[in-house]
């Protein structure tokens, strides 16, 4: 599954798109705390299919996945 | 005015900064909209302000459009619903780099009356700045950058 | 910026309808202000209201001057002293002949953050129609006339 | 004394001037609703050097003295 990285998260990732294979956000939130440094720190929120999703969900791979710094838009 | 209705996707998106004259063609357009009698703006504009004695000299903006703009469509339907009288609404938001002193946003209602244009384009701004995923990258004039957080 | 300051008395009125490129033009003049975050503008147009079935098709405005200036220095004053976080504040007013469509008032003020802003301009804008003698004559589409009354 | 009218009043009058003798506001008030006809029935308000003013006073004769109709800016 891809996972779109944006502002600073995509900065300590030194990318703003990553591969990765998880069954749910949970593993997907351990797997990315493991690949980005920093990560565990930081204030994100993870975005699935467009919506910021707080609570744990299967994935099944097709969905669009972000991982989102703090909003400074306006 | 093609701006009017809630219900399409519309790209919010310029790159760079907002042109004060592109704000009086906007404006200008509504003349011949004879039913509006008050027009609310809000402009935001791109601050120097100083981190630990060092300023900002630009923002540059990123943001995750897909999401973005289906958050204001959202944004605009309930914007519509709560004000049923707003007649036209027109949002911009500049990406890339935006030098201090330029304009990053705008949001424009028009409606009959001043109540429903005012809070409309108080409510709007409060939202947008909450909910569309925008990434503000602050340059400062030592060439180190900070990343910018709404509140 | 030369409007800054609450205390001198300055003219607001203006001959004729407010110029959507003399607004673009006001807000350009800000962008050397970089302690400006946040810009709110109020803009009244005039509306082809029916009366009876005939349409306003314009409204002359006429104003008691000196007694206006007044009361819109204090209502200056008033403001800077309630948002002293306001940086820039600039009022104008038509006066004679303004046709459906066109702009007749214009409240423009800035500051550091949008709450001085919004707050100011709202507060701004109701204090000028109650406060200020300024009449106006709905010409209609049949030549006859109505006087308009706030509220 | 010179008393100033403007707009629906300027208008019933047929003047934006009157010349008036008033030692007080309530004594003004009397000749401005034998002197413009149909004033008694609207709603105005009178300015003494240019504040709204409702109290009884006595004039002088050198005040700036206004009767203004409702107010219609913005």
């Amino acid at each position: 599954m891809r996972i779109l990285l944006f502002g600073s998260i995509a900065e300590k990732a030194g990318t703003s798109v990553l591969e990765m294979n998880a069954p749910s956000l949970h593993s997907l939130r351990h797997q990315l705390i493991a690949r980005i440094p920093g990560l565990e720190q930081m204030r994100y929120a993870i975005a699935i299919d467009r919506r910021v999703t707080v609570e744990d969900q299967a994935l099944t791979g097709s969905e669009e996945i972000a991982v989102l710094p703090p909003f400074a838009g306006g | 005015m093609s701006s009017s209705g809630p219900h399409k996707v519309k790209d919010i998106f310029v790159e760079g900064a907002i042109d004060p004259a592109f704000i009086a063609t906007s404006i200008a357009k509504h003349a011949s909209r004879t039913d509006i009698g008050a027009h609310e703006i809000f402009l935001g504009q791109v601050r120097a302000d100083t981190v630990d004695g060092t300023a900002v000299v630009a923002i540059e903006y990123t943001a995750y459009r897909e999401m973005a703009l289906e958050a204001m469509t959202r944004i605009r339907e309930e914007a519509f619903e709560k004000w049923p009288a707003i007649t036209c609404l027109h949002v911009h938001h500049g990406l890339g780099l935006i030098p201090t002193g330029a304009l990053c946003f705008m949001v424009f209602a028009s409606a009959p009356h001043r109540k429903a244009a005012r809070e409309a384009v108080a409510w709007i701004v409060d939202r947008i700045k909450a909910d569309l995923p925008i990434f503000g990258r602050e340059i400062l004039s030592d060439s180190t950058h900070l990343w910018k957080t709404n509140q």
